[in-house]
């Protein structure tokens, strides 16, 4: 399965990355970032406390065990600080 | 309904002018403006990310939510993305509704929801230091009160 | 602080702007507006009379309350009298304050206050005839909420 | 001692004026009240009903029994519709 990742704020600045493009055999969002952490320091470390994350999977905000079947694009961020 | 998301600055009193007239209908505005704070002068610039897409999606879904549960004639959400400096506006709602409880309760749901449910993200830039805005534990504590 | 009593129109707009308007200490503006309703194309008209004297007297005390009780940059009560049109915009409140939370909540409880606590009376005069308006059990029950 | 009487909205119509001045020896609001009423009709019609009739003092609200001792204006009226 081909996704598109994006990051923000200060994910996407310890990352490097906007966004990138991303095959992966990961069923949810759990695999996803144990994939993603795997790859190097940068991933580990934007990855390290989940309870500083929040998901959406198209556009829609979602849960850490949300499924990926049918997903294109899935953003990672931190708790939003909007108004 | 009206959702605005946009770089460039806004005239509030423009919005609120053009948002309040013509409603012979309905008896009760409540407008709502953010504005950069200094913070005691430290702050230079605010910067805020947003996602683009999910952003309008967010506020959609916001709107509609309110408007089912107050009766209202009609809402506005303008916020912008990008730099801003100390005293520029941030964002906007308004709302407009027969009763003044509906519009000043839908204004102030929107303006919780905003805070912790649209895409954006605040950046605080000093002359030393750059540093994202925490969300606070109060704002997501606020959403409790809508059940 | 600002009360102001006036016969005369005020461009709700232009009040805005100007309220809103320097506030770098500040984050939070809100701001309500009343507006004559046509009531479903019935009323012709609506008549506001006041006690001059006493309506500044209270306005400025419900003011001052409302400033004790909530950190406020700012505030204005603006109010007309006489004679107005259906659309016609009677009155406005606006709060300044750090937090939103401040400025909704004064410019409710401004509002709440105003309504059963100043001394004006509205009169409704359409086509056939003229009735003063009632006041609200709501309306006086609307105070409680503030202790 | 000598007062100066307001009448506002509908009070002010039934009475039939906005303001008098009236020698009285009524010690409180009451008094003045059942003074008034026994004037004429007009009088007894616009107090027949004190719920729904607010009393001020010099420009502040008072209650029926308030003592009139030092006071040179009394505003009846309507509850507020203001806002």
């Amino acid at each position: 399965m081909t996704l598109e990742i994006l990051y923000f704020a200060w994910l996407r600045e310890r990352i490097g990355l906007p966004r990138e493009t991303v095959t992966t055999q990961a069923t949810t969002v759990h695999d996803l970032i144990v994939e993603l952490r795997a790859r190097d320091e940068r991933y580990a470390l934007a990855f390290f406390d989940l309870s500083a994350i929040r998901v959406a999977l198209d556009q829609e905000l979602a849960d850490f065990d949300a499924d990926l079947a049918n997903v294109r694009e899935v953003a990672f961020f931190p708790p939003m600080t909007g108004g | 309904m009206e959702i605005r998301v946009q770089e460039a600055p806004f005239d509030f009193g423009a919005e609120c002018a053009r948002f309040a007239q013509g409603r012979e209908g309905i008896g009760a505005v409540v407008t709502f403006c953010g504005i950069v704070r200094n913070d005691g002068g430290q702050m230079q610039a605010m910067e805020i990310e947003h996602y683009p897409g999910m952003t309008e999606r967010a506020l959609r879904q916001i709107a509609e939510d309110a408007s089912r549960r107050w009766a209202l004639a009609d809402l506005l959400i303008l916020h912008r993305y990008g730099r801003m400096r100390p005293g520029e506006k941030i964002m906007m709602v308004a709302t407009a509704s027969t009763h003044r409880a509906d519009a000043f309760a839908a204004a102030d749901f929107l303006m919780d929801y905003l805070k912790s449910r649209a895409p954006f993200w605040k950046k605080e830039i000093s002359a030393d230091s750059a540093a994202w805005v925490a969300a606070k534990d109060a704002d997501e504590a606020a959403l409790e009160r809508w059940g």
